[in-house]
């Protein structure tokens, strides 16, 4: 059964080790700003949000790229951007409703998050279990759906 | 089936370019005009190799050479080395300011020679744009005229209607040739100025209208209407989120 | 020789091909037609238009026939004599007959002369003897004899035939034709072409030209015999839209060749269906090239691609493919006509059959010859060319067209053949023979081709654009007196890079006019480094024409040339150039009969 | 003003367009015949090809530059080729270019800003026999010398006033 | 370069000029980062005798190598500069996002020197490093100014800037950056103040690199591990955060309450505890940059101190709380709330604050200026707010508790060493950290060598408090330690799970500098020496490393530890030789020697 990133961020405390071992894990150096998941905090008010690619199962993203550089990864369910076959068109980042997929003009890729192949780094690193990558079942998908609602009101709000 | 590159036994399936073979197996093998989304061009001829079939030995351009029968490849030999270094000698006088070519240059330890240098030109005619812009579904470039006059360009030189202003072209050039710029005015790249899509909240010029409608055509999603930059639909998500958790 | 006439049924042959039609061949044919429509004449005479002699340089040329007259540089003038001596009376008229330049003695047929007796004619057997327009004229010489014969063949004893005949093919590559079709025939697809590729576009030959234009069903009936033995159902002829003629000829042989049932659905009643097309080329000389010929055809812009895949296998539209050339076809017919062995006992043992050459330049009989593989390249500039004009040195042989080489003149008696000519440095390519004297500047000539050849490079591989683009800058120095040995190392790395890297043959073939000229004259390019001099006074640059006052006759000929009126003299005084009005042209030298005009 | 001042009519390309099907094959051969008729190719006509056969406008466009053939500009009324085979070549072709560049003051690809005069050079005209050769429209010039240009651009009603020198 | 950026700014705000600068690599492996690096270059630049709030005074901020980087809780800056409030080498340091933000943008400091005629900020944007105006900030809160300045700039800045109190030279001023993580002591805001700085911002999107990719996720797994494991950096600071300390010292008692005037045992610890927080206010957790142990707090006040900030911390729960006699938690907190909100050391002034309480019930100060009273939390409150705008009595507040005591005659009640306010630990209860306030080279302060966690958490071994001997030997070597810890960027309270070797081995593999564990350690003894240099050569003496006579000489009154007073003499003597200093604190020719001094 397809294992998903559930994000919790009321559980979530800023401290940012998921982008630092993101930015690692992909490119080897620690740089929040390539990192493939992004906490967003609210300083005065002590919130901060974890924000990171839905895995959608019709993703805009794969859908808009023009040489099919993004792919579903058939064990993991990951969208996954293939870097050498990106041409850097950014259609991608553009398409994507949440905000998920980035451009980095440094190396000039996209990037968002592939589940680090089935084993994600942030989940293993992250302190207070805000994010955790569980089996697909009611509960998990419920709460992601729950999640994913948020998105989607917040998305059509803004559209 | 099994072929040697360069002393390594690989494992390959018949029909894959000898370029594909190597790579997956980590061998290098230099190129200029290749790109994984386009597949082999077979243009700027650095990725020639040796290779040695039953009946004969001949060099090949690996991006191009389908692995068909049971080879010998070698991808460095004198004479390899030495046509790849020439090749870049050459195409250094054609883009001399680009970091990618000098660094090239220096690498292969080209031999100064008298040639003219054109400091201003760019271009290597890798030819990478055109293909990118074909992917695209514009290709509002492609390369005219012919032999030494050949160049990258939008017919007539004119600003192209069909040009939706993505850029994936100059992203694309490795030596920077394709001109892009970017205000708050707008895009312009060649040679038309394209009305940007400004971020609602970052107040970013983050596409081209052609951009949004390309988005919408191939997604359905008229979400890429949203009008804000990637970085901000996602702050402006985490902030709802804030506020429903709130 | 006393000249007879017959009195039988005649036939005037009037040769139209464009070196005859330059020269006012056209007139003459209209001229004779009015003539005979306004003369009584006692014997019936028919006017024909033919293709070309070959014999260009004496053009127009008129052939009465059956009385086997030829009469040279005939013009529109000269047809009321023709019809009021000739015609009426059997008169010869001596004037128009060729004057053999050694016995200085009238000739009164071509085939009592050297540039004909010396030839032997397989591919151009027919030309400006039919008219091309007349698919009877065709049948009339065994046209459509061995597609009837063919047809109640297997496709793979049609193979076998082609193949034991040991026929090549005659567009530069060589390569055993017979083979190709074979292995054409062995791919497993449902659709197959054939090509007949007719771009010809090396500067100084023609015969392509010439046969399309001439013998345009030797052609077509050679494709059709291929479609037989490899299962193709369409073929396409790609011929240069310049050759209008060509294209007009091929039109009309094609329609009467469908009219006739040797094109369409079941021909002559066979299972055999198969048509043919014309394609118009664009004007690129790469298109020669056949992947670039099948990109054309396609639709595309005329780019050759990586050939590690044959056309054989996937060529046009990704289908299996048969290209030959125009040359190539018209030996077709020849050897299921006659048979693999009596083709395969002409010529040297790598190469079968004859090749037809354009015989240019600084030689003496100008035009198209055809001559058994194997017949050395003196027999061929002096025995059929007649030598070099104005008693010039001879001093090399271009062959292969602009990617071919130049050989020397210690080499004059190398037999050409494919493979010897690749020993030498240079190539058959389509047969041009381009003849260079004293007066031609060897580093000029290097830099020539470049120059053509950067300009007709298709420009998608690398070492090839930049390397022409890099030659061409260099020889250009040179030319100028501006080069350093240094640059002679730096041409031939790119030269060697070239050929080994290019895309395609063009861009692999293109550094050889460079090599080989480097090869064998690499004097004349330190004379141009080293002493700023160019020998052969061509160089403009390196160049002053002066008159030397002991040969000078003082005839005012130069003077009378020069386009710059730089040159001046009293009558029967040696003249002199004015060096600051010079434009180093050269006509001087050209014209002057004494060789009073010297360079330095 | 140039030799065909004629009006780019819509018509005449439907007209021309219409003998081929609408296949990507046929792009040259249409292109061909609107050169046919205008005597040079123009961008309205590719554009009404490109529509036509369904392809980008740069694909037909990168074909009518590549090849030679096309002229992306009206020609002059008299429109000398001159040939630069190999045999005209070193029977002195190149200094019959120059000859006309010194009278004329064009240069091969050039038309004179009177729209009188244009200037090509061909490969090979095939007529070696008669090197050099200039084709001035369809006719047929053999054995040009450098002072016999100046008498057949005179004879095609050229003004004779050297440029430099 | 890996862990290092290699490159500093300088800014001379007097001229408006900004340059670029290389670090010296033998610098950087001296003296590591941050607080040691930062030392040495203010060492090598300035004159210890400037006057601290003058234009030749510098301000430096100074990240480590490892900030930045996954290594262990590994956020922190430094500002380094002569402290206004006592004169010594002040180093401040502070979590958050804005050490790690300067590094992406590619700097591991910045240094400020002279004067600005006018208010500015200063804004990085990676390579681009301008001064811009702050005429419309002046005045402005921490909030508001952050506020103004990431709409200014960029959303996604770090800003560190002051408050109103900083800008009035208030002598505790601090700095503050994402509005609630503080480089809080020695008055380092004032000096920004002082230079009409008001923010530093920066936004950088670069990254980091270390010499070990693989070494050093094997690194800090494994001392991420151990944190995890610890009770305290697993569990403790995670559940109640530093005020879990609450209790824990009530119980020990060594919660000073009143200004350190009563036995250090609160009545109502309780209700100021970690776990009525964590009961009653907490909203979450937060952690700083890179931190697995959260131990920050998101609180909320719902009565009638209604609000959401940050804290307060244990220091600040304690000094506004049993040291004021408070035990309205939210009241402590919206104390703690202004502190930040205005710019001001939450410590020095409820330290402060209690001073002058005690001087105010004792009849010293009179009621018509100070109406402070014991369990007064209102009035402690208006208090804060005065000083940071140096309102009426406030003025005098502002100078810190020292001057003020000293200015009524009576410098014994200010609970100070080398004139700055001593935290919440009753040293008398806790020998070593009384000798730990009495040598700290910023004056008082308990995160120089905090002996607490030996001798009340029994980390890592358990000591007796009430001994001396080996006092001095155990707190050398977590002086050398903290210096460690400061100046390769990491978090304090990572020591309390990890220890030499787990941090050794993250800044070897990310430096790639090898270096042993002992070698490491020196290089804390060298900074720390650097420090004494700096002091010895402002002015300072042997004299000055004391206690509050009241610490010295009035033995406890209650508690556990009733009876005691510091033993400074008998520890003091030993702690110089250990130290290699000779016996008037001043480092001998040797020592100097061996540290490469």
């Amino acid at each position: 059964m397809d294992k998903i990133l559930v994000v919790q961020p009321a559980k979530c405390t800023g401290c940012r080790t998921c982008e630092l071992i993101c930015s690692f894990t992909h490119t080897g150096e620690f740089n929040p700003e390539i990192s493939r998941i992004s906490v967003l905090t609210y300083e005065k008010v002590g919130f901060s949000v974890p924000m990171v690619c839905q895995q959608c199962g019709v993703a805009a993203c794969m859908e808009v790229c023009p040489v099919g550089a993004i792919a579903k990864n058939n064990v993991t369910g990951a969208m996954e951007v293939q870097d050498s076959k990106c041409i850097g068109c950014k259609m991608c980042t553009i398409a994507c409703p949440f905000g998920a997929i980035h451009y980095h003009a440094v190396n000039n890729i996209v990037s968002k998050c592939d589940l680090c192949g089935g084993d994600p780094a942030c989940v293993k690193l992250c302190p207070s279990g805000a994010i955790s990558y569980v089996e697909a079942n009611a509960g998990s998908i419920s709460k992601r759906k729950a999640f994913a609602a948020k998105f989607k009101n917040v998305f059509e709000e803004v559209s | 089936m099994k072929i040697r590159i360069d002393q390594q036994e690989i494992d390959v399936n018949p029909g894959e370019t000898i370029l594909e073979a190597a790579r997956q197996n980590g061998i290098n093998i230099p190129t200029l005009c290749y790109h994984e989304a386009f597949g082999g061009q077979g243009m700027c001829r650095m990725c020639m190799v040796e290779v040695k079939t039953a009946h004969s030995t001949n060099l090949v351009a690996s991006c191009t050479y389908p692995i068909n029968e049971v080879i010998e490849v070698h991808t460095s030999t004198p004479v390899i080395e030495k046509a790849r270094r020439t090749i870049i000698a050459l195409l250094y006088r054609t883009a001399p300011q680009s970091e990618f070519m000098k660094k090239l240059y220096q690498e292969y330890k080209c031999v100064e020679n008298q040639l003219e240098i054109n400091e201003n030109e760019r271009c290597i005619l890798c030819r990478l744009c055109v293909r990118a812009c074909e992917e695209i579904g514009s290709s509002a470039i492609s390369a005219i005229l012919r032999g030494t006059e050949k160049r990258i360009s939008t017919p007539f030189d004119e600003a192209s209607t069909v040009c939706i202003g993505c850029a994936a072209c100059a992203n694309i050039c490795p030596t920077g040739a394709i001109e892009l710029s970017q205000t708050p005015a707008g895009r312009t790249i060649w040679n038309r100025t394209f009305a940007v899509v400004t971020c609602q909240r970052c107040g970013q010029a983050f596409a081209t209208r052609e951009q949004l409608d390309y988005i919408a055509q191939h997604t359905g999603i008229k979400g890429s209407e949203s009008k804000l930059c990637d970085d901000c639909r996602k702050k402006n998500l985490a902030a709802q989120i804030e506020q429903y958790a709130q | 020789m006393q000249p007879a006439i017959n009195d039988d049924k005649r036939m005037i042959l009037v040769c139209c091909g464009t070196g005859c039609l330059a020269n006012g061949s056209m007139e003459v044919y209209r001229a004779l037609q009015e003539q005979l429509a306004t003369t009584e004449v006692q014997v019936e005479t028919y006017t024909k238009s033919t293709g070309c002699n070959g014999w260009c340089e004496k053009g127009p040329l008129v052939k009465i026939m059956p009385d086997d007259i030829t009469y040279c540089r005939v013009t529109a003038k000269d047809i009321p004599e023709i019809a009021a001596k000739t015609l009426q009376n059997g008169e010869l008229i001596n004037r128009l007959l060729y004057r053999d330049p050694k016995t200085k003695q009238r000739v009164k047929s071509h085939h009592e002369i050297d540039f004909y007796k010396k030839q032997h004619k397989v591919a151009l057997r027919n030309i400006g003897e039919i008219d091309p327009a007349s698919i009877e004229d065709y049948i009339q010489r065994d046209g459509y004899k061995a597609l009837g014969k063919v047809l109640e063949m297997t496709p793979l004893q049609v193979i076998d035939e082609i193949i034991k005949s040991g026929l090549r093919g005659r567009g530069g590559g060589g390569f055993p034709t017979g083979q190709k079709w074979k292995a054409c025939a062995a791919v497993d697809a449902s659709t197959r072409y054939i090509i007949c590729n007719g771009d010809e576009g090396d500067p100084g030959a023609f015969m392509d030209r010439s046969i399309m234009e001439g013998d345009p069903h030797t052609v077509i009936e050679g494709m059709i015999i291929c479609a037989h033995a490899i299962g193709a159902s369409s073929g396409f002829i790609y011929v240069r839209d310049e050759y209008s003629l060509a294209v007009k000829n091929l039109g009309i042989a094609i329609n009467d060749a469908r009219t006739r049932g040797y094109l369409g659905p079941q021909i002559l009643g066979s299972q055999l269906s198969f048509d043919i097309e014309i394609v118009r080329g664009g004007g690129a000389f790469v298109c020669g090239e056949e992947t670039a010929l099948m990109a054309s055809i396609e639709g595309n812009v005329g780019e050759p691609r990586d050939k590690y895949i044959y056309p054989t296998e996937k060529g046009l539209w990704g289908q299996p493919t048969i290209i030959n050339n125009v040359e190539t076809w018209a030996n077709v017919p020849v050897i299921m006509n006659g048979g693999a062995p009596a083709f395969a006992a002409i010529g040297t043992e790598g190469s079968k059959g004859t090749k037809v050459f354009s015989l240019v330049g600084k030689v003496i009989n100008t035009g198209l010859v055809e001559v058994p593989m194997g017949t050395t390249l003196r027999e061929i500039i002096y025995g059929i060319g007649g030598g070099i004009p104005g008693g010039r040195k001879f001093k090399a042989v271009q062959t292969g067209g602009p990617s071919g080489g130049c050989i020397p003149a210690d080499m004059l008696d190398l037999q050409v053949d494919f493979d010897n000519l690749t020993k030498a440095g240079s190539m058959m390519g389509s047969g041009g023979l381009i003849v260079m004297d004293e007066h031609t500047c060897m580093v000029e000539i290097a830099r020539y081709y470049v120059n053509f050849l950067a300009g007709e490079s298709c420009g998608k591989c690398a070492p090839c654009r930049e390397g022409l683009k890099a030659m061409l800058e260099i020889l250009t120095g040179i030319c100028k007196g501006e080069g350093s040995e240094a640059d002679l190392d730096f041409l031939r790395e790119i030269g060697e890079t070239m050929q080994i890297a290019s895309l395609c043959a063009l861009g692999k073939t293109a550094p050889n006019p460079v090599l080989s000229t480097l090869n064998y004259f690499r004097d004349e390019y330190l004379s141009h480094i080293n002493e700023h001099h160019c020998p052969a006074g061509v160089c403009r640059d390196l160049t002053r024409f002066y008159i030397d006052v002991e040969p000078c006759t003082g005839c005012g000929l130069c003077a009378k040339n020069c386009p710059m009126d730089a040159i001046s003299g009293d009558r029967k005084e040696p003249h002199v150039i004015d060096q600051d009005k010079c434009i180093q042209c050269g006509e001087c030298r050209n014209q002057c009969k004494f060789d009073a005009v010297k360079a330095r | 003003m140039a030799a065909d001042s004629r009006p780019i009519k819509q018509k005449t390309f439907t007209n021309i367009l219409d003998q081929y099907p609408a296949e990507k094959r046929y792009i040259l051969a249409m292109m061909q015949d609107v050169q046919g008729e205008y005597k040079y190719l123009p961008r309205e006509g590719m554009q009404m090809i490109a529509a036509y056969v369904d392809v980008p406008l740069s694909r037909v466009y990168s074909m009518a530059t590549f090849y030679k053939a096309f002229s992306l500009v009206p020609k002059g009324r008299i429109n000398f080729k001159v040939c630069d085979g190999t045999a005209c070549h070193i029977k002195g072709s190149n200094i019959i270019i120059d000859q006309v560049y010194q009278y004329l003051g064009i240069r091969p690809g050039e038309t004179t800003p009177d729209g009188e005069f244009s200037l090509e050079t061909v490969n090979c005209l095939g007529a070696c026999a008669l090197a050099p050769a200039v084709v001035a429209n369809e006719k047929v010039h053999p054995k040009v010398t450098s002072s016999g240009i100046i008498d057949i651009i005179k004879s095609y009603g050229g003004q004779i006033n050297a440029t430099s020198n | 370069m890996y862990g290092w950026k290699g490159q500093i700014l300088r800014v001379d705000l007097t001229s408006g000029a900004i340059s670029k600068e290389a670090l010296k690599i033998e610098d950087m492996h001296n003296f590591i980062g941050a607080r040691g690096l930062g030392t040495k270059l203010f060492f090598d630049e300035v004159n210890p005798q400037v006057d601290p709030l003058s234009a030749e005074n510098k301000l430096i901020f100074m990240t480590g190598p490892l900030t930045g980087t996954l290594a262990t809780s590994c956020g922190r800056y430094n500002v380094v500069t002569k402290g206004p409030l006592n004169g010594t080498i002040a180093a401040s340091n502070s979590g958050g996002c804005f050490g790690p933000e300067l590094k992406f943008a590619g700097y591991d400091g910045i240094i400020f020197e002279g004067k600005s005629a006018q208010p500015v900020y200063l804004w990085i944007s990676n390579q681009e490093a301008e001064l811009r105006s702050a005429a419309d900030l002046w005045g402005k809160t921490v909030v508001e100014t952050t506020d103004l300045l990431r709409e200014a700039t960029d959303d996604d800045a770090k800003v560190a800037c002051i408050g109103p109190a900083g800008e009035r030279m208030v002598k505790f001023a601090n700095i503050l950056n994402e509005y609630n993580r503080a480089a809080g002591r020695s008055g380092v805001g004032a000096v920004m103040g002082s230079k009409n700085l008001k923010a530093v911002v920066v936004r950088g999107t670069g990254g980091i690199k270390v010499a070990d990719n693989a070494g050093f996720l094997n690194a800090i797994n494994d001392a991420r591990g151990k944190l995890k494991a610890h009770p305290v950096t697993g569990a403790g600071l995670a559940a109640y955060g530093t005020n879990v300390l609450v209790n824990i010292l009530n119980e020990h008692g060594t919660l000073p309450v009143k200004n350190y005037s009563e036995g250090a045992v609160f009545a109502n610890a309780e209700k100021i505890s970690g776990e009525y927080q964590a009961e009653h206010n907490l909203v979450r957790n937060k952690g700083c940059f890179g931190c697995s142990m959260g131990c920050g707090r998101v609180t909320k006040n719902h009565g009638k101190y209604q609000g959401i900030g940050e804290g307060p911390e244990y220091e600040a729960t304690w000094g506004f709380g049993s040291d004021m006699g408070v035990d309205d938690f939210e009241a402590i907190s919206k104390a703690n709330f202004l502190c930040n909100e205005l710019g001001l050391d939450s410590i020095s002034m409820a330290t402060t604050l209690a001073c002058a309480t005690e001087m105010t019930e004792k009849g010293i100060i009179p009621r018509d200026k100070s109406d402070l009273s014991w369990g007064n939390a209102d009035a402690m409150i208006d208090k804060v707010r005065k000083t940071a705008s140096r309102e009426g009595f406030g003025d005098e507040l502002a100078e810190g508790s020292y001057r003020l005591a000293e200015l009524y005659g009576h410098p014994e009640y200010s609970m100070s060493v080398k004139k700055q306010e001593i935290p919440a630990y009753d040293p008398r209860g806790q020998q070593g950290t009384g000798l730990n306030y009495a040598t700290s080279n910023r004056g008082g302060c308990h995160v120089r060598g905090y002996m607490t966690a030996p001798e009340i958490l029994g980390i890592p071994v358990k000591v007796d408090p009430d001994a001396t001997e080996g006092m001095p030997e155990l707190l050398k070597i977590f002086q050398d330690l903290t210096a460690v810890v400061d100046s390769v960027g990491m978090c304090l309270f990572t020591t309390f799970g990890i220890g030499l070797p787990e941090i050794a081995e993250q800044y070897r593999t990310a430096t790639g500098v090898n270096i042993s564990d002992a070698d490491l350690l020196q290089s804390g003894d060298r900074i720390w020496n650097l420090e004494r240099l700096f002091n010895l050569q402002a002015g300072f003496s042997k004299a000055d490393d004391t206690l509050p006579d009241r610490l010295l000489n009035e033995p406890m009154k209650g508690g556990p530890h009733q009876g005691k007073v510091v033993k400074l003499d008998q520890m003091l003597p030993i702690y110089y030789s250990i130290r290699g200093w000779d016996e008037e604190g001043v480092p001998t020719a040797s020592k100097l020697e061996e540290l490469s001094l």
